[in-house]
């Protein structure tokens, strides 16, 4: 079921000046992403010597758009996502880049401001619904947490919000379950928890680190498509993290596939499902299974992603590429038709780019 | 709740078998010390007739099984019999003698806690940072060091020298008790306290690293009240056992303590009867610290319980 | 001085930080390991060759040369009987590592497979041995010893068995919980289906990491039954004078702790060197020798 | 006229019967000279140190010194021990007269002295308390000093009539111990039990409050028969096992007497400002004990090689830090009839290879010595006779062993050597020469098996006999026999070790180990 990319004006939401700090030189209001990377490497510095894990990342999410950033476990999509959301885990750093959300580069922020996004503004959902619920405090109290730091409310104010978001993510008898224990819930309950967090202060921008992995499909079907109804109902923009296409596919317009820390290629669902152009998404494609073609032979890719700290020169998917040649060996492809800087005024068009020199070929399907 | 806590009768018949056995092995043992009570009682200038009537009068002369049998008889009665050395009955010696060894324990708990929280939120805040690796150097000294011998250099140099405290002895009312037994204390203190920074650091780092710790930072919380709501509690939990078992081990281990600062508690008091042979003391006091290691492993249950929702001691057995 | 639940307790809360912070590095890389060998190493060497470094009989008395203070002939001074204190104090290390270390064998070997068995069989072995083993924790773990050294008189035999006779409940409840938890591992009930019999899988399959487990708390016993000792010394009911021992030493040097501070610092120092030196040695164990256990 | 021949030299009686009855008031002056001057301040809590708390008040079956010096300042026996040890004066007796045949013993009261609750003491109450001690022989008690006494008549309130068995020389001095002390007849209507949960006595205070294990209160009896005394409203006694700790509070002003600092820090707490350290003439006598059932030790000769052997001034030396004198004699220089000039064995190592030469192991032996594990003194005694007999190729292992089992295992002969003391509880040798020499006279000759019929006859013949001069040459001759016997290797005499602060005054250990605090008085 290929749904059809949606492609969704972007609008103001209504943003106020209040609400974001705009820098100076902000675009005007229309057509300004709410989220835009620009060059981000992320790495880890022991002593004089830094490993990279995600290297000049950019892309940009437009408001209402949801963003998918697909690629295998090791390729630095969770640790981008963990950078935009504040979260990176002890020794990873920001070497360079910026991330602007709607104008603003959140690392430039104190941590006091960039706290006071993360809620209202910024929300984020987690992989493991098992561990990422306080075992000990009741699901509607870590509910109504943030409403109650971000939108002041009183502690029975905030359970009734918490209470309503529960019933909104489609939780049966939400008034006694807000007063049960994580443990005491399913898996697919607890990722709905989460979810109702999330969205409880009206984020602007909904991150998820891989939501559905933990959850069995028939559970990971419904759950995904109440993000989605969520999403539109909350104008919130959504930037999916996953490793399987097949929920790229349903959830997302955009996505960009990231191969070892860098975006291999980019654009919408459409134009990147339809014809892959870069060797490692068509390697994607083929090893994913499709109920549209039931008896298509699954072509694994051969090899392991490569380890964060051998930074071999060339192409990084060039040793396991079928289609490798000498100069791939050598040169770093670039990922063409970069979008300009989200700085200068510009346009959304749906664009798409590759990062490969025999890019064209693939996709006049001269390179089966 | 009520139906989470339905564990506790059956600790409490568990628990039956442990304190007759305690029973049981205080009782020979001390009947194996070599030198019986009356040598202990009548000293160097005994004659052996004066020896011989004193075991009679003592009830010594009957066979071990029948001053077993009347102890647990006595026992079950609730009467601990008569001190040899006193000539008093031994529950009021005991009961003399609790309050200050637990107001000893109770204080130094405190200054443990006072001690250990704030270091291991030091430490667990910069793992393996200079200030870490600096808490856990002093959590080895501090289990390195006698218990006396840290006892001796405080009162060496707090009491004699600076003249802050008194050296050793017991007040007469609890204010004045703060004052008296704030060098001991802080002594056990010392000694426990790395076992609680171990405990506490550890689990607060793990979780720190949780998720749900990610999940609230996601939402804005941070610093004191992230700590607060979300870190303390979950941190506690596997050190309310430490506490628990400590309680115990403090109660009967803190004899050393209370010869070097003079603190008439039950260490002094076990202390002088295995010395005088006084079993029926020997006995009350062992029986005690059994009894109380028993109640304080049932109530470190129940704090388990009231802290972590997860856990359901009726059904699993705790391994 | 404390007992092994209490002892026990602190070990298991270390294990559980291990198992997540476990390093892979080479063993030459972990430094607590490294410290811990250098030092426990000297000390060991220290005892060896006493013979050799010590300059004096540590039991020849001068009874005309009492409580000296530091000098170039007495580096540390003499004791009241005229004795050379920095002599003890190497020979000291004799007794105490000595005991240290072998007081540490019977309770590991006997509790261990004591331990094994119950955990592995359960049932009513399981039951009574846990009863047991409760009262021995019941039980005030320093009268416990004192009563046996009482018993057994003084002297290093008693000592061994004193503290033998108290300390092996703490190695049962550490390998019954490791055998209890690894009985549950996919890989030993895949034993057990292939028809292994049980000695077999309690051998060659439960026995390598659970007993590792025992090790890495013998270390820490061996600390606590170096400060058994000392402790019994000080209480007068260590090891027969004149042998040099740290504890009673710091014993004789209490009566002048207000004039010749040295006499009973010096060994206090000594055993925390050891301990210090002893626990480094555990932790880095712990580090090499817990494999990385369930996620 | 009865013959006023009593045992005790004739001129201190009537002195001190003159002086008791002529000037109360002026207190009692005898034996006080030495004291320091200034006139006595009332008031204040006296609170004194000590390594283990009383275990019982009961004066009649207590045996160790803690509960004994406590309970005799509530309860006192008729006759007291000068402050010299040597002789006995009358205390709440006026005196007494003793018949010619030396059985009947009539002792006149004083007719002022009250208990603490008011009630006058009476004959009625001497007879009481006498016979009440006497029946504890049977119960493990101090009855068993009495068994010389035959029956206690009561002539009138201030008259009682003691006859005695056999002309009994020592009689008025186990009238003076303290077990024999003066409680009220059938305790005052109160069950035994009952009466030591707060005794009343004659004694300068009264009962306060005990806290097992931690503390002691005596508060001033306003009725004691020393008008005028005690100056202490109250004195306390508290339990400080550590004697560092002792010493420190003592430095630091929290107790004012330290009941026995070691001997090591006693010159240090001398030179210390607002510290007064004094060594208080003592009948305390250290000496190591042979076992003669366990060989070679019935060998004499062994056991006068290793008194050679021994360097007593060294032991003073190192142990006591110069605070002694090396013993000569089975008597201390404090107790009466002690003979100064009886050679015993001293420090001569030719002599004692001699001796070693002609005894049954010529070439050393190897053998052991139980001591009392904790007891500092002790071990370090152990070690250096150690090093000691090493010389002479003696190899002596040292065997420390808890207190009460090194006392079981002497009691049972299962040692070779030991270390041991005395100190007398009454002015008289009798007690102690008894239970040393005299094999049944109850302890198998002090648990050393030593028998010498010749030492036997001379102590029971010094225990009848009442002329002093020919019991002092029976007990010189005794002193001298059993010094070369060696049965005992006799070590040191050594004083009783007290530190308290300047404040303290008139404060007096006699040799008997006990003290006056009726006299006491707190400066500020």
């Amino acid at each position: 079921m290929n749904r059809e990319a949606k492609a969704k004006m972007p609008g103001t939401h209504g943003l106020t000046e209040t609400d974001v700090a705009t820098s100076p030189e902000a675009s005007p209001e229309a057509t300004q992403p709410i989220l835009s990377i620009t060059d981000l490497t992320l790495g880890v510095k022991r002593g004089n010597s830094t490993t990279s894990i995600v290297d000049g990342v950019s892309f940009d999410v437009a408001p209402g758009d949801r963003f998918g950033l697909v690629g295998e476990s090791g390729s630095g999509k969770s640790m981008t996502l963990r950078a935009i959301a504040g979260l990176l885990p002890g020794g990873v750093e920001v070497l360079s880049g910026h991330a602007y959300f709607r104008g603003v580069d959140l690392f430039s922020l104190s941590a006091e401001d960039r706290r006071a996004l993360m809620g209202p503004q910024i929300a984020m959902v987690f992989q493991e619904p098992m561990t990422a619920l306080n075992p000990v405090m009741r699901v509607g109290e870590q509910i109504a947490e943030g409403s109650r730091r971000h939108l002041g409310l009183s502690r029975k104010a905030a359970m009734g919000l918490a209470v309503d978001m529960m019933a909104k993510t489609g939780i049966p008898d939400p008034i006694r379950r807000a007063r049960a224990y994580p443990h005491e819930l399913s898996g697919g309950l607890r990722q709905r928890i989460m979810i109702a967090m999330a969205l409880s202060c009206r984020p602007k921008l909904l991150l998820c680190d891989e939501p559905m992995t933990a959850l069995d499909v028939t559970v990971q079907h419904q759950v995904l498509n109440l993000l989605e109804e969520l999403c539109d109902d909350f104008d919130a923009s959504l930037l999916f993290v996953t490793h399987d296409l097949a929920v790229v596919n349903q959830t997302c317009s955009e996505l960009a596939v990231m191969y070892s820390g860098r975006i291999v290629e980019f654009g919408t669902v459409a134009s990147v499902l339809q014809n892959p152009r870069h060797p490692y998404t068509k390697g994607l494609l083929d090893s994913a299974p499709d109920f549209d073609q039931p008896d298509r032979a699954l072509i694994p890719i051969p090899g392991f992603p490569p380890h964060l700290a051998d930074k071999t020169p060339g192409c990084s998917f060039a040793p396991r590429c079928s289609f490798a040649t000498e100069a791939c060996l050598t040169g770093t492809p670039p990922l063409t038709t970069v979008r300009p800087t989200t700085m200068q005024p510009t346009t959304v068009q749906p664009g798409a780019g590759v990062a490969c020199y025999r890019s064209d070929e693939i996709a006049e399907g001269v390179l089966a | 709740m009520l139906q989470r806590l339905s564990f506790i009768p059956g600790r409490l018949l568990q628990a039956v078998p442990v304190v007759f056995g305690v029973t049981l092995v205080v009782f020979f043992m001390a009947h194996l010390l070599p030198g019986d009570p009356a040598t202990a009682i009548l000293g160097d200038k005994a004659t052996p007739a004066s020896l011989e009537a004193l075991r009679v009068q003592l009830g010594l002369d009957q066979p071990i099984w029948a001053q077993y049998g009347l102890f647990l008889a006595n026992l079950f009665q609730g009467n601990l019999g008569i001190s040899f050395s006193f000539q008093r009955p031994v529950a009021e010696l005991v009961f003399q003698a609790i309050p200050v060894t637990m107001s000893l324990v109770l204080f130094s708990m405190v200054l443990a806690l006072a001690i250990s929280i704030p270091l291991a939120a030091i430490a667990a805040s910069g793992p393996n940072k200079p200030r870490d690796l600096l808490v856990r150097f002093f959590t080895l000294i501090g289990q390195g060091m006698p218990q006396f011998w840290v006892g001796i250099m405080l009162i060496l140099l707090f009491a004699v020298n600076l003249r802050f405290f008194p050296v050793g002895g017991f007040g007469n009312s609890p204010l004045d008790n703060l004052y008296y037994l704030f060098l001991p204390a802080l002594t056990l203190a010392i000694s426990i306290s790395p076992v609680f920074i171990r405990s506490l650091r550890s689990s607060t780092i793990s979780v720190l690293g949780s998720d749900y710790v990610a999940t609230a930072r996601s939402k804005g919380a941070a610093g004191a009240p992230l700590f607060r709501q979300h870190v303390l509690r979950n941190a506690a939990i596997p050190t309310v056992s430490i506490i628990g078992i400590t309680l115990g081990y403090l109660v009967g281990g803190s004899i050393v303590i209370e010869k070097v600062f003079a603190i008439p508690g039950l260490g002094s008091l076990m202390l002088n009867a295995i010395y005088n042979r006084d079993f029926p003391t020997i006995q009350a006091v062992t029986l005690f610290v059994g009894l109380f290691v028993v109640i304080v492993g049932i109530l470190t249950d129940i704090a388990y319980t009231a802290l972590d929702p997860r856990v359901n001691l009726t059904g699993k057995a705790r391994a | 001085m404390s007992s092994p639940t209490f002892l026990l307790v602190g070990f298991q809360a270390r294990r559980r930080a291990k198992a997540r912070s476990r390093s892979l590095k080479p063993w030459y890389r972990n430094t607590p390991l490294v410290a811990g060998m250098i030092v426990v190493g000297l000390l060991i060497l220290l005892a060896i060759f006493a013979p050799l470094i010590a300059p004096y009989d540590p039991i020849a008395q001068d009874l005309g040369a009492t409580l000296q203070g530091p000098s170039a002939a007495h580096w540390l001074g003499t004791d009241k009987f005229g004795r050379d204190v920095l002599s003890r104090l190497i020979w000291g290390a004799q007794v105490d590592l000595r005991v240290g270390f072998l007081a540490v064998l019977i309770p590991f070997v006997f509790g261990s497979i004591l331990g094994a068995f119950a955990g592995y069989f359960g049932g009513w072995f399981d039951a009574i041995v846990m009863r047991i083993v409760d009262v021995f924790f019941a039980f005030p773990f320093l009268v416990m010893v004192i009563v046996l050294v009482f018993i057994l008189g003084s002297g290093e035999t008693s000592i061994y068995l004193a503290i033998a006779a108290v300390s092996w409940v703490s190695y049962v409840k550490i390998v019954r919980g490791e055998v209890i938890s690894a009985k549950e591992q996919d890989y030993v009930v895949g034993a057990r289906l292939g028809g292994m019999s049980n000695a077999r899988v309690l051998f060659r399959h439960i026995g390598p990491n659970v007993f590792s487990q025992a090790i890495i708390y013998a270390m820490s016993d061996i600390v606590m039954n170096i400060m058994g000792i000392v402790t019994l010394g000080y209480l007068g009911l260590g090891i027969a004078p004149p042998t040099a021992e740290w504890g009673s030493m710091i014993l004789e040097g209490q009566e002048f702790i207000t004039t010749h501070w040295l006499q009973a610092t010096v060994p206090g120092l000594m055993v925390v060197i050891t301990s210090l030196g002893v626990s480094w040695l555990g932790d880095g164990l712990s580090d090499l020798l817990s494999p990385e256990r369930r996620k | 006229m009865k013959n006023r021949s009593s045992v005790l030299p004739m001129t201190l009686i009537t002195v001190g019967a003159l002086l008791l009855s002529g000037c109360a008031a002026a207190g009692n002056a005898a034996g006080s000279a030495d004291r320091q001057g200034g006139d006595p301040v009332a008031g204040g809590d006296l609170v004194i140190a000590r390594s283990a708390g009383a275990t019982s008040v009961d004066l009649t079956t207590v045996h160790n010194n803690n509960s004994i010096f406590v309970a005799d300042q509530i309860m006192e026996p008729l006759f007291m021990g000068t402050d010299d040890g040597k002789e006995v004066k009358p205390w709440p007796a006026e005196g007494y007269e003793v018949s010619d045949d030396l059985l009947t013993y009539t002792v006149t009261l004083r007719d002022d002295v009250t208990f603490s609750n008011g009630d006058p003491m009476t004959a009625d109450d001497v007879k009481f308390s006498i016979e009440a001690t006497t029946k504890t022989a049977d119960t493990g008690g101090w009855g068993y000093l009495n068994e010389g006494i035959d029956t206690i008549t009561v002539i009138d309130d201030t008259t009682v009539q003691i006859m005695v068995k056999y002309p009994w020389s020592p009689f008025i001095a186990v009238l003076s111990l303290f077990s024999n002390a003066i409680v009220p007849a059938n305790y005052g209507g109160v069950s035994a039990e009952e009466f030591y949960e707060a005794p009343v006595g004659t004694g300068p205070f009264a009962w306060g409050e005990w806290k097992k294990g931690q503390s002691l209160k005596l508060v001033k009896n306003e009725n004691y028969w020393q008008k005028g005394k005690p100056y202490l409203d109250s004195v306390t006694w508290t339990v400080v096992p550590d004697v560092n700790t002792r010493k420190l509070q003592l430095q630091g002003g929290q107790i004012d007497i330290d009941e026995a600092p070691d001997w090591s820090s006693f010159s240090s707490l001398e030179n210390t400002p607002g510290i007064v350290a004094t060594a208080f003439k003592s009948t305390l006598i250290s000496h190591v004990a042979f076992n003669q059932l366990s060989k070679p030790f019935d060998d004499v000769h062994v056991r006068r090689a290793i008194a050679f052997a021994i360097d007593r001034e060294a032991l003073i030396d190192a142990v006591l830090f110069g605070n002694g004198t090396p013993a000569n004699s089975l008597l201390n220089p404090g107790s009466p009839y002690y003979d100064k000039d009886v050679k015993g064995p001293t420090y001569d190592i030719e002599k004692a290879k001699a001796e070693l030469a002609m005894s049954s192991v010529p070439d050393g032996f190897s053998t052991s010595i139980s001591i009392s594990s904790g007891n500092t003194e002790q071990a370090s005694n152990a070690q250096i006779i150690q090093s000691e007999l090493a010389e002479i190729g003696i190899d002596m292992e040292i065997k420390p062993l808890e207190p009460t089992a090194t006392r079981q295992a002497v009691q049972s002969g299962d040692f070779d050597m030991t270390l041991t003391g005395w100190t007398m509880d009454m002015p008289d040798p009798d007690h102690w020469t008894t239970f040393a020499v005299d094999p049944d006279g109850g302890a198998k000759s002090d648990y050393t098996s030593y028998n010498n019929p010749e030492v036997i006859a001379l102590n029971k013949a010094a225990q009848r006999e009442n002329d002093p001069k020919k019991r002092a040459e029976l007990y010189t001759e005794l002193q001298q026999i059993t010094g070369d016997d060696a049965f005992l290797a006799y070590l040191y005499y050594s004083p009783y070790a007290w530190a308290t602060t300047d404040k303290v005054n008139d404060f007096f250990v006699t040799p008997l180990g006990n003290y006056h605090l009726e006299d006491v008085y707190k400066s500020e």
